[in-house]
């Protein structure tokens, strides 16, 4: 135990450091540049629990694992809960749309951290204390007792906020229904009433290939009917576009049965 | 080793979590990238927690966690409610406030 | 203590102007009416200043004072002279015809569903107007004095922008509300900015004077004791004398008039040239001329040139104008010209005429301009070549119409030529040159006035105009008593030249000029 | 006795008040009303007429003081009233005339239906009229002379549908305007000359000031009387007058008001005799005006027109008498009343003509009426032969003193205006004698006219030329019989130069001939003149269309160009002026300010586009702050 949050480090901290912290700069880097969300976030959850090693290493147990079973475990997993609701599989385009964005932010980010790196490199911290002393009465103890101590009057303030923040992300997402739900009977004659559509809406897939959820039915002429596919997917852009695919198989079996029973092409008897 | 190197790792991910925050229009990520500059932030608090020798800079990160944790579930909630009334998570659609 | 008559005449219109914004939405009638009783009981209050004011008491009268914000030295102090009880009584006279004239200026269209209500904010405006108006004319903080002169620009501001004519001359409504609310931004900015650089005057004088009571600085500099470096003294009197020479307003800062009148209703363009411009040339005379006399000598020969442009320069314009309201304000810009020409003159009589012609155009204009405004609600156009031969159909308004043209021509007979000969000479006895230049304006005076009555009442009747009704009674309430006070004050005006003397000859001693003498006793 | 004197003026004004503002309840009564006040002013006037005559010569001038009108520091203008000899005259001439004038316009405008106005307007006319010759200072008289202009003003355009009627009326408003513009300047002068602009202080220190300042004076008081009395060069509007009805003709523009311009010189006669220059320019300007009326009197063949250039001419002669000081004071005067009696006497002729004729005023439709009007053709013909100075009439007697003492002027400058006088007094007999002709001699035109006017598609109706009711012509008599004999009551025994002497003194002029002689070749240009006109309209036929006439002719039609001079120069100039400068307005100063709102509203815009509202946008500019803030937190410790 003593050896970690020692004063000095050990050369295995070195190699933990330095594999570890390329580990985690790559899952950053990776959270910024991937295309979907999902992929970013997965990223991201590797970066925390390489940070949460970090934390350890340095002699905050407690956070170390706070960071796993909070961070990594609850707050990821929210992200992801939200990635899943709005649509694991749509991409962000990386086409930067603001003029000269991309080159500010780059040029910001760059200056940043040279600064900060500046910055750090000039602080003269050369002298440690290390945390022997602090964690002797435990690191969970020393926290708690400057936690009720020092810190309690932040730590209520903080109990309010995450009372606030529930209710208010409750209040944020939840719908009031302020009438009463239409029965079955009134759509059916609100929809007789309107005329604008009166049979069912037909389901997916209809003259398609598949019948996935996701994939739109054929109207005759072989273009897709997108009021076959559900209204959640349609806003979310999850529609699959199988039409050309079925043009495209109609196309070649006529191609092959012309072949077959030596007819003349269409072009051939238009002349 | 020098435990400085702790707090270069950290500027370097608040950076990059920084550039994030700048580049990306989806929402989700953006919030994530605060996360990620958040994160950067606590691992330095706990690396001047050792160079101090004192826990002062981990209840510091702590009350970052707990805000965080705050901060996500509110933050995701507006998004989630965004994306109800406009159908998309993009910060660029939500871009009302000019003349 | 006695009663605080001066706070109580401003007190009263704001007061109604708050109880008349309150009365609930379906009762116009009451909204109006009370407006019309708060008016009548403020007239009756501007009539006990009038004669508990002894003209030949000390400078200030019916003097109230007040610590109001103790830490920069701004006292509520109230004081009437002469000058101020004869404005006082002209505001407060007004107000209760611009009411009555605009009774229906601000009913709710028919088509209109709108919740707002347009004839209690239109009728509380009018009365907030008053209230500021009367303080401005009270005041003898000059911080004071700045607050409500700048505070009056807001309800100015809306009843121009709010309350269109609904006879305009463009071709529809869209058109009609962007040039109202052009009229209504360019009146605002024109009148801020001269009130901001006023007001770094008034900062620029508490740190020169450390105070800011009139009486005080006035009486420190009568005494040598508050001594001005002359470039400071002037740079002061540039700053107070732009803002009131906007508000006058004087040629080439005028243009906002002509759009405010223009596009405003007629009862509120009366409201702006006959009463709260009226603040301007009266500042000049309470403010410049005290405070500043060095300054204001130095500066006279400018700004007489620029009055004589004014003068000329409005004239012509007016003749130029084919609309009835624009004339009347370009004819309202040659006459503010005659006013600063009186001010700046420096003798009793130009004094004593400017005093006289704030009075007496306030009265004339809105004479001629109401008329103006139910001529206008008959036929729905403010265009002169819109109009022909009324006299045939309306011989009543055709008629008071002529007497508002005579007035403005300063006929003799009518209150307007006594003011006028007297700035006129007054000028005419120090700057021969200049009088006999601004005499040049009463022949185009008789011009832009005859050719407006000629071109709109006379000559074959226009087929639109056939039927039009003649003066109502209500329309002639607000009329005659205004004709009636013409011709009493052409023919009687010792009441009020003996009221306004004093406080000249106050005026006089302060920037301690003579008359010049005549030549005869001269050469004796 | 002095309290009458406001009497005089107050009857015509209740008058004016009463017919103006009481309703239409007054309609068939009102006329009554307006000339019997009328009728009062004059009875007061007899009065004081009489209470005068009783007294020594010297003290027959009454002051009443009413109220101080503008006590201001320094500067004291009251409502008081003098009331001298040559008020006297004034107040007689326009109440007497003023009066048989109303009884006139009962009959002539008895089918108007606006009647009880036009009472209205006269009333007030006469009362801004005796104000003006009543007034003990000039800017009291200055009130009077505007009111005479408002009063001339309204009845001119009495027709106000007519737009000619309120074309001319709005002119001579404006004409007169210029003038007063004149006597205001004059007023400031005094003002700063002497401190005073009441009458008597003035006009005794006169000596006191240089002649400069009197000259001033005098020239700015001359400009007052050419714009009021339709002198040139402000001449233009007295013919586009003659819109208004013949009554407001005869009264305002012949016998009253016009002569006000010769009264204001007579009056401040101390002022002009110390200033020898003005008095030069007055005689130059009555010469001219002289001849000017008389040549545009020739041409004319609307009778009212010949009329009103007689008129011009006539006054010409009494401002030419006026100009020569203390030796023609009394003849500019004495003729001023005679002309009085024959120009309105003329005036209600021609009315009476018209009355019978449609209302026609041109004078090649009428011809050969006197059988159908006797009346009117023996009073016009009395009127005619005062006015062309036939002897033993009226007109010879002050017309031959005026030419008398102008060639008693002496030296080049009195043959001169001896000669112009003698050659307008043949005009005179020239024009007068062809409106004579070409109205009540010759063939009957008027009947050919019906044929011609249905040929070219006019609307005409033939006239039954009728004598004109009694309410009409008894003021026709009662003023031929003052034409014929005013003139020699006043001369004999020099009777009127004894009761105007005490007022406006009086210097025997001594003419280089004999004045016998003047009085022949008074006599002889007069014969002169009548023949030509016999040769040219009495031996021939008058043609019914004007022929086109020389060049002279032309141009004396249109008043010698006179007006399209004007309008060249003054309306189309003024108008260019007007238009240049509101388009100026609108673009240079106007323009100034919305440029500069413009430019400010242009760097908004652009400033504008950096809040795109794109939240990355904000965020870069954040974090470059926060990238800055740092660097130079770096910096200053590294400083």
């Amino acid at each position: 135990m003593s050896t970690l949050a020692a004063a000095t480090t050990s050369t295995g901290e070195a190699v933990q450091f330095w594999i570890l912290g390329t580990v985690a700069v790559l899952g950053a880097l990776c959270t910024i540049l991937m295309r979907r969300a999902v992929h970013s976030a997965l990223c991201l959850a590797g970066t925390m629990i390489i940070l949460a090693v970090f934390y350890l290493a340095n002699g905050a147990y407690f956070l170390g694992i706070v960071q796993i079973v909070v961070y990594t475990g609850a707050i990821m997993m929210l992200f992801l809960f939200v990635v899943m609701l709005i649509g694991v599989s749509a991409a962000d385009s990386l086409k930067e749309t603001i003029k000269g964005q991309r080159w500010l932010a780059a040029l910001c980010g760059i200056g940043f951290g040279v600064l900060l790196i500046a910055g750090i490199g000039n602080a003269s911290l050369t002298e440690f204390s290390g945390l022997t002393r602090a964690n002797s009465g435990g690191n969970v103890e020393g926290l708690a007792t400057l936690i009720f101590t020092k810190y309690v009057f932040a730590f209520e303030i903080t109990g309010a906020l995450l009372i606030t923040a529930a209710v208010g992300a409750m209040v944020l997402t939840h719908r009031e229904r302020t009438e009463r739900a239409k029965t079955q009977r009134e759509l059916s004659e609100q929809r007789i009433r309107d005329g604008v559509h009166l049979p069912p809406l037909p389901a997916p897939g209809v003259y398609a290939r598949h019948n996935a959820v996701d994939i739109a039915g054929l109207l005759p002429d072989g273009s897709p009917s997108e009021l076959t596919v559900n209204k959640t997917l349609r806003a979310r852009g999850q529609i699959r576009d199988v039409s050309s695919e079925a043009l495209n198989d109609l196309k070649a079996l006529e191609q092959r049965s012309t072949e077959r029973l030596e007819r003349p092409t269409s072009e051939e008897a238009s002349k | 080793m020098n435990p400085v190197n702790y707090l270069y790792l950290a500027a370097l991910l608040f950076s990059i979590g920084a550039t994030g925050v700048l580049i990306r229009r989806n929402a989700i990520v953006v919030f994530m990238c605060v996360e990620l500059m958040l994160n950067a932030c606590n691992l330095a608090f706990v690396a001047f927690s050792r160079l101090h020798g004192n826990l002062d800079g981990q209840i510091i990160a702590f009350f970052t966690m707990v805000v965080a944790a705050a901060e996500v579930v509110v933050g995701l909630a507006i998004i989630v409610s965004l994306f109800r009334s406009r159908h998309s998570a993009s910060v660029d659609d939500a871009s009302l406030m000019k003349l | 203590m006695s009663f605080p008559l001066l706070t109580a005449t401003a007190a009263l219109p704001a007061l109604g102007a708050v109880a008349t914004a309150a009365v609930p939405a379906g009762k116009r009638n009451a909204a109006k009416s009370l407006a019309l009783l708060v008016s009548l009981a403020t007239l009756g209050l501007a009539v006990a200043v009038l004669v508990r004011f002894d003209p030949d008491g000390g400078r200030y009268q019916l003097t109230e004072s007040h610590s109001w914000i103790k830490d920069f030295g701004v006292r509520y102090e109230l004081g009437v002279d002469g000058i101020g009880v004869a404005l006082l009584a002209l505001t407060a006279l007004l107000i209760p015809f611009i009411i009555l004239a605009g009774w229906h200026d601000a009913d709710p269209l028919e088509t209109s569903s709108s919740r707002w209500r347009p004839t209690q904010g239109f009728f509380a405006l009018i009365l907030a107007v008053e209230a500021m108006v009367i303080l401005s004319f009270e005041a003898t903080d000059v911080f004071l004095f700045y607050i409500f002169f700048e505070a009056m620009l807001i309800p100015m501001y809306f009843l121009i922008g709010g309350f269109g004519d609904r006879a305009h001359p463009h071709q529809d409504e869209k058109t009609a509300a962007a040039q109202r609310s052009y009229a209504a931004v360019k009146f605002l900015l024109y009148n801020l900015v001269g009130g901001l650089i006023m007001l770094a005057a008034v900062i620029g004088l508490y740190t020169v004077a450390g105070s800011f009571s009139l009486t005080e600085i006035a009486e420190a500099r009568a005494d040598g004791s508050l001594d001005m470096a002359t470039s400071t003294e002037r740079w002061l009197f540039l700053g107070f004398f732009f803002a009131f020479a906007v508000k006058a307003p004087l040629w080439p800062l005028h243009t906002w008039l002509p759009n405010a009148m223009g596009e405003s209703t007629a009862p509120v363009a009366v409201l702006i040239t006959a009463v709260v411009d009226k603040v301007g040339t009266f500042a000049m005379l309470r403010f410049c001329l005290q405070l500043f006399p060095e300054a204001s000598k130095w500066a006279t020969p400018a700004i007489l040139v620029l009055a004589v442009i004014s003068i000329v320069y409005g004239a012509l314009l007016a003749v130029g104008q084919r609309d009835i309201k624009r004339l009347v304000a370009y004819a309202s810009i040659s006459h503010f010209g005659f006013i600063i020409l009186g001010i700046f003159a420096m003798t009793s009589q130009g004094q004593s005429g400017a005093t006289l012609y704030m009075v007496n155009h306030g009265i004339s204009t809105a004479a001629l301009m109401l008329v103006a405004g139910f001529l206008i609600s008959r036929r729905g156009s403010r265009l002169i070549a819109d109009y022909g031969g009324v006299q045939k159909t309306a011989p009543l308004l055709a008629g008071t119409f002529l007497i508002g043209s005579l007035a403005t021509l300063s006929l003799p007979g009518l209150a307007p030529f006594i003011s006028e000969f007297l700035v006129l000479v007054g000028t005419f006895s120090r700057y021969p040159a200049i009088g006999i230049i601004a005499t040049f304006g009463i022949v185009l005076a008789a011009l832009y006035s005859l050719v407006l009555y000629q071109r709109t009442m006379t000559g074959p009747v226009k087929p639109e105009l056939a039927k039009i009704p003649d003066l109502r009674v209500r329309e002639l309430a607000v009329v005659v008593p205004l004709i009636a006070l013409l011709v009493f004050l052409g023919v009687y005006p010792k009441p009020l030249t003996e009221l306004v003397d004093p406080a000249v000859k106050h005026t006089m001693s302060d920037v301690q000029k003579k008359d010049p003498r005549p030549d005869v006793e001269a050469s004796k | 006795m002095e309290n009458l004197i406001a009497l005089l003026i107050a009857a015509p004004l209740l008058g004016a008040a009463v017919l103006l503002c009481g309703g239409r309840a007054l309609d068939r009564t009102g006329h009554l009303l307006g000339t019997l006040l009328s009728l009062a002013s004059f009875a007061f006037g007899l009065v004081l007429f009489t209470d005068m005559l009783g007294k020594d010569a010297e003290e027959r001038a009454l002051h009443q003081h009413l109220f101080s009108w503008i006590p201001v520091e320094g500067f004291q203008a009251d409502v008081a009233f003098q009331l001298d000899q040559l008020s006297m005259t004034f107040v007689l001439l326009i109440s007497g005339v003023g009066t048989l004038i109303h009884i006139y316009s009962i009959g002539y405008m008895e089918h108007d239906e606006r009647r009880r106005r036009f009472f209205g307007y006269l009333n007030l006319f006469l009362a801004a009229m005796l104000l003006l010759v009543l007034a003990d200072n000039y800017l009291l008289l200055y009130v009077g002379w505007e009111g005479v202009g408002l009063a001339s003003y309204l009845l001119i355009g009495f027709w106000q549908h007519k737009p000619s009627a309120a074309t001319a009326a709005k002119k001579a408003f404006l004409v007169n305007r210029v003038g007063d513009m004149g006597l205001s300047i004059a007023i400031m002068l005094m003002f700063t000359t002497f401190g005073t602009f009441a009458f008597g202080p003035v006009l005794e220190a006169t000596g006191d000031t240089g002649e400069g300042k009197l000259t001033a004076i005098a020239l700015m008081l001359l400009l007052a009387a050419c714009g009021k009395s339709a002198q040139v060069p402000l001449q233009s509007w007295l013919g586009d007058a003659m819109e208004g009805p013949t009554p407001v003709s005869a009264l305002i523009h012949a016998a009253t008001m016009v002569t006000a311009g010769v009264y204001l010189i007579v009056r401040s006669g101390a002022i002009f005799n110390a200033a020898p220059d003005a008095q030069l320019v007055v005689t130059i300007v009555g010469a001219v005006t002289l001849l000017f009326g008389a040549i545009v009197g020739c041409a004319k063949d609307d009778i009212k027109k010949a009329l009103a250039g007689s008129t011009m001419s006539q006054i010409g002669y009494m401002v030419l008498a006026a100009g020569l000081g203390p030796i023609g004071y009394v003849f500019a005067i004495m003729h001023l009343v005679t002309h009085g009696f024959f120009k309105a006497g003329l005036f209600l002729g021609a009315g009476s003509v018209m009355h019978g004729m449609n209302d026609e005023v041109d004078m090649r439709r009428y011809g050969g009426l006197r059988k159908y009007m006797p009346v009117t053709f023996v009073t016009f013909g009395l009127g005619y032969l005062a006015i062309i100075g036939f002897p033993g009439l009226s007109g010879f007697f002050s017309k031959d003193k005026i030419i008398e003492a102008a060639f008693a002027k002496g030296g080049t400058e009195g043959w001169i205006l001896g000669s112009v006088a003698l050659l307008g007094a043949a005009i005179t007999a020239f024009y007068m004698t062809r409106v004579m002709l070409m109205t009540f001699f010759g063939e009957e035109r008027w009947r050919k006219q019906a044929a011609i006017a249905s040929g070219a598609g006019e609307d005409y109706q033939e006239p039954h030329p009728h004598e004109s009711p009694k309410s009409m012509t008894i003021p026709m008599i009662i003023l031929a019989f003052g034409s014929v004999f005013a003139g020699g009551f006043f001369s004999i025994g020099d009777r009127f130069l004894h009761w105007l002497e005490p007022v406006t003194a009086h210097e025997h002029g001594h003419p280089p001939i004999s004045a016998g002689a003047v009085t022949g070749a008074t006599v002889a240009v007069l014969v002169l003149g009548v023949a030509a006109a016999w040769l040219m309209y009495g031996r021939r036929p008058v043609p019914a269309v004007a022929p086109r006439g020389s060049l002279l002719t032309r141009a004396a039609r249109r008043d010698l160009l006179q007006d399209d001079f004007n309008h060249v120069v003054l309306v189309r100039g003024g108008e260019h002026l007007t238009r240049s400068l509101v388009y100026l307005d609108h673009s240079l100063v106007d323009g100034a300010v919305n440029g500069t709102a413009a430019s400010v509203g242009g760097l908004s815009g652009r400033l504008r586009r950096l809040q795109n509202g794109y939240v990355r946008s904000y965020a870069v500019s954040m974090f470059g702050g926060a990238a800055l803030i740092v660097a130079a937190t770096l910096l200053m410790r590294a400083v």
